[in-house]
């Protein structure tokens, strides 16, 4: 039986080259961590703007689990990420502009405003877009990675999903099967301690949501999931272990949700005190110092990259505000696929 | 009678029937300490304790699952999903085991299922659906659509004194937009006795939910026109009064259906071939349906106005069937 | 050319499928050594190995979710699950994720599910169902019904072409009593077009699937009372052939429905309401339903036989319909 | 973190009082494991001679599991037994007659003809009818736990599930409800190592089922089931373990299933090896066996009871023969409850 375990804090101890992430890599992780910030707070003005139609949800605080797990990931693995994950789509490169139009529902979106929030994905990226319904991307994921297995290639899948979507029956069958037919995914529990109101106590009643690859025949692990660089270790070495045919691992990454569960709610059932605490562990903050500390990042060169951020960021949001609506007189188009070719043969 | 939101008459129905009656309890997320996603439960936690107003898991298979069990107990379940999209996922429950259950065991589950649907908001593809239309094809269930805040109010009364399986569809666009004359006493609303909303000669339109209003801003704009149309409220879609429809059409000779959900084997469908068995001789004009197109409900407001029925469509389609 | 089962015909065509395209694999409960519940799939492990023929756990979810996964990499699954009743378990992943995807992002879902369905032997409420018409009112699905060991095995084939998610009914009941001819080279049967099972110029009778043989058993019938039923088998509900429906009621100028699932919100009501609306004026008599009544499909053989619409039923619809 | 555990096997060496039943009491477990086991011998033939509708499941090999956890259930308690369970309803009371009019869709069948094999369940004693969907009726049996837990009442709820279902969706939902609520719920896992003809490596990759108890925060048990004693034992400590407050417990019992899925099954791919070995721990010929050891029950007693049961079988078998068919026009009576009285107050 596997059994859970901690991994070590590894922001204050690390070099950089046990990671075998070189400078530029580093720097690049910080960069999809503040670029997925800035899009997120954008979004938000832009919402209280009346921009963004319907809900706005962010990822506050989940920064690392995003970007540090799609950082782990190889151009050929896929992935689903869910709505606390847009670091996701910014670090497989998705460019920001399309992410601000999709949130307004605009044509640029990479749904064409025909679904909102980052209920998106583009496929080249070999990313599939989620729906609102928790976790029903994870069966899908672990059809991913069965389609990888049977054409014996050697790439992953990994599948997000939170510590209340955990719950439901769709997170057991997919991590029962994964674990039947040892296929190459990877689960990444976005543990935020809060599903909407629910706290952790009223959704599972084990210590760790890790705990359960045990009963799926795989590991489990437990990651601080505001150090960057702990969730990238702990995600590549589940990610190559799959690789290899070492089958699934379930990596657990303990957050807090900073802040509500949508615009709307301004979560007052989450005690003061313990935002408070988390607010110190802010995953940005946290690898600003450690990019200081142990690659001699230079504040010059640190504020120079904000700056960049902040500039990319104005110019996207032009670039999205000037997307044109969707045409309503498209709307019943692409319901179905085409088909690509006239069938052979028909026969009435 | 003091007025009320369309929400106000749900929640205060159900604090209602939680103080008269100490079998009913409350199930869903979020449903204690947030009160709800729409804030319908808010203030029965405090006042009834958690194990009358139970904060689920995000499980909507154990929700209903345990909702038709404690009901097989004795006990008046009351659960609520967060938005109508995801009884989805505990279909399965819902049309293999509780309605089923009385049919194959004779035992009663007297549970009422609430369901936030609708859309209107920019809610997207899964937070703004209408799934009534295909639980009417589950026998064993009632299907339940209330338009106005007195309604609501007396047909949630109902359900919970229903021994079956119930599934309330509350319309999450009138939550806050409606309001009317709600009773404070207890009041029930026999289900499958539809509601006139408005009486005239040359068109039945027959229609549920939100779209109420919307045809009544259509039969407004063609009274000018001297063109009078009678609006059915149906209320309930199963039972549904088929009575009520069959009267007026042989009154009107011409009817219109209109619905929120999608067209192709929507409700719609079942009152129009209903209509066209059993009072094809009345029946001066094609019978016509307005519903949302044959695409999943989409997100940008242009879109979505695209795909929800709108007066204008409304207006026309009854101005045609006039002129027939 | 040779004479195959129903079954035979599925499981020739599917053998053929593997063979002839690599991306298309199988996936289903007892699909491997056992070759399936009713053994469509028997010979499949041996020939292709369990990567292409997976013995998957009691999980309809993972079958349907990872067929919908695969497909999104480019592979084709044939998912098999063991009844279509259980298809309730997997209704989620089939409206939400399946049939929105290609709306949504842009992306194709090639898959097949076959759904071995219907009733006439006793399986009793879980093993009997005829859950077909529920299907037709999601966009993004298609629906097949094949009636004979031709169809069923072009109609296959052209199911695994398909970039969407298809919904593949194959009747229990006619696995192994009915036969036909079947080619063995691979050919495909277009989606939307109805056949003629039999020409006829007084009533239009609409059917699929095993209900074809109850028709032409009622028309064989007529024929002797003078009075000429065309039968037309849809084969395929989503999409349907509005226009051979059409065609045909305005020689007719009659029609009868006939389908094996419940009666209310049936896709027989969809049919009703289509050809209401748009053949008005062809129309001579009331549109009649035979259909299963509005209650759980039930055990033993005297209420089944009540149950599933027999020939005397349509017959006797069918002279009513005459002397209208 | 609970961790499953092997009970000892009881038949060799326990006494009778330890178990706090009497020598009438055992001697009823056994009649009633001989019942179940007589109705569907009678069933089989039954079915052969035409007389049964539909398929035939029995549950040969799982007398003990079904005998042994209802003998130690309280009358008020409740559960949901399954299509090996059919020992449930023998020992909650139902009479043979009944059964077997069940079986061959008589009026007199609990189910009236309208659903068949032990898809059926007398209120009366607290059971609820099966559906085919596995395990559907998991959530169910954990809201009959929850209505319990509600009123404060000192009852408790048995769930039975096969090793198969144990992979739905449905399983997982109940048990993670069950655990967070602690709730009083007895989840039975019948694991008799196949799933139809799927083996237990291609259903699950844990070690036992009962590990699985750990994923939900309570603790699991794996007895060998065919040792009525054993399961007697582990059950009625889970369920007065539930009835004090304690929450669920998950016992897991081990059989082999003895005959083919349903009787079209020959079971082909159970190598025979092991069914060779399972047949010689058979449940009720251990438990005569022990009888005859530890409480003296003598071959004439045996075989008188033996004779008994046969006795009453037979006649049972005449009785549902002469069961009426259900009357079709009834069919569409029933589908759904009538209202007990008027409703009051109505106003349209
Ligand atoms: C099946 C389903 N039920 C309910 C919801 C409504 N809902 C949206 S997010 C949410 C909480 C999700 O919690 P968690 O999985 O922990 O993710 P988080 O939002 O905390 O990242 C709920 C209940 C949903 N999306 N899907
Ligand atoms: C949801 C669902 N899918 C498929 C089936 C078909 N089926 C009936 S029994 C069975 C095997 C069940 O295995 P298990 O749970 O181990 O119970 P057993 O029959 O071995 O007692 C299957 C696949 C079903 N009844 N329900
Ligand atoms: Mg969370
Ligand atoms: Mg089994």
């Amino acid at each position: 039986m596997a059994i859970a375990r901690d991994t070590e804090s590894l922001s204050s101890s690390l070099d950089a080259e046990q990671l075998g992430l070189d400078r530029a890599g580093l720097l690049g992780m910080y960069r999809d961590m503040l670029v997925t910030r800035g899009i997120e707070e954008r979004g938000h003005i832009l919402y209280k703007q009346g921009k963004i139609p319907g809900s706005f949800y962010t990822g506050r605080g989940n920064e690392a689990g995003a970007v540090g797990v799609a950082s782990a990931m190889q151009p050929e693995d896929a992935g689903t990420p869910l709505h606390r994950d847009m670091g996701v789509h910014v670090t497989r490169g998705v460019e920001p502009w399309r992410i601000l139009a999709q949130y307004m529902g605009r044509e640029d979106g990479p749904a064409r405003g025909r679904d909102g929030n980052v209920h998106m994905a583009l496929i080249e990226q070999n990313l599939v877009a989620m729906v609102s319904h928790l976790p029903a991307m994870m069966p899908v994921a672990v059809g991913l990675a069965l389609a990888f297995r049977i054409r014996n290639e050697r790439r992953v899948s990994v599948c997000w999903y939170g510590d209340g979507a955990a719950a439901r029956g769709d997170a057991h069958e997919a991590m029962n099967f994964a674990g039947v037919r040892r296929l190459p995914v990877v689960f990444v529990c976005d543990n935020n301690q809060y599903a909407y109101s629910t706290p952790p106590q009223l959704e599972y009643a084990c210590a760790n949501l890790a705990d359960r690859a045990a009963a799926y025949g795989f590991d489990g692990v437990v990651v601080d999931g505001t150090d960057i660089l702990a969730v990238y270790s702990e995600a590549k070495r589940a990610i190559e272990k799959a690789r290899q045919g070492g089958g699934p691992t379930l990596v657990e990454c303990v957050t807090l949700r900073m802040e509500g569960h949508a615009v709307h709610d301004n979560a007052f059932y989450v005690p003061r005190e313990l935002l408070d605490e988390w607010a110190k562990r802010d995953p940005i903050a946290r690898f600003r110092l450690w990019l200081s500390e142990h690659v001699q990042a230079s504040e010059a060169e640190l504020s120079e990259l904000e700056e960049q951020v902040k500039a990319l960021l104005a110019e996207a949001q032009k670039r999205a505000e000037s997307s044109p609506a969707p045409d309503p007189s498209e709307l019943e188009q692409g319901v179905y696929a085409e088909p690509e070719q006239p069938q052979e043969n028909a026969d009435a | 009678m003091p007025e009320k939101t369309y929400l106000q008459a749900i929640s205060d129905g159900l604090r209602q029937e939680m103080r008269r009656d100490e079998r009913v309890f409350v199930l869903g997320e979020d449903v204690g300490v947030y009160g709800g996603a729409f804030k319908v439960t808010v203030g029965l936690l405090e006042e009834f304790g958690p194990w009358r107003v139970i904060d689920a898991p995000l499980s909507e298979i154990a929700i209903v699952g345990g909702a038709t069990g404690s009901a097989l107990m004795g006990l008046r379940p009351v659960a609520e999903l967060q938005f109508s999209d995801f009884v989805s996922c505990a279909w399965d429950q819902l049309v293999t085991v509780a309605a089923k259950q009385h049919f194959r065991a004779g035992t009663p589950v007297p549970m009422v299922l609430r369901l936030p649907s609708g859309g209107g908001f920019s809610g997207g593809p899964f937070h703004s659906q209408s799934p009534e239309s295909a639980f009417t094809h589950v026998p064993g269930l009632k299907v339940v659509c209330p338009a106005t805040p007195h309604d609501a109010k007396g047909l949630l009364a109902t359900a919970v004194d229903d021994p079956n399986p119930v599934l309330y569809f509350e319309h999450k666009h009138l939550y806050r937009r409606i309001k009317g004359e709600v009773p404070d006493e207890r009041y029930t609303i026999p289900f499958g006795k539809a509601r006139i909303e408005r009486a005239g000669d040359d068109i039945t339109l027959v229609t549920w939910g939100a779209m109420v209003y919307t045809a009544a801003g259509a039969a407004a704009e063609l009274q000018s026109e001297d063109v009078s149309v009678e609006i059915i409220d149906l209320r309930t879609l199963q039972p549904w009064d088929k009575e009520a429809v069959l009267e007026s059409v042989a009154k009107t000779s011409k009817l219109l259906i209109l619905h929120e959900d999608t067209r192709t084997s929507g409700f719609g469908a079942e009152i129009a071939a209903q209509v066209v068995e059993e009072a094809f001789e009345q029946l001066d004009a094609p019978i016509r349906r307005i519903a949302a197109p044959d695409t999943p409900i989409p997100f940008s407001p242009q879109l979505e106005n695209a795909y929800i029925p709108q007066v204008e469509d409304v207006a026309s389609a009854l101005r045609e069937l006039a002129a027939y």
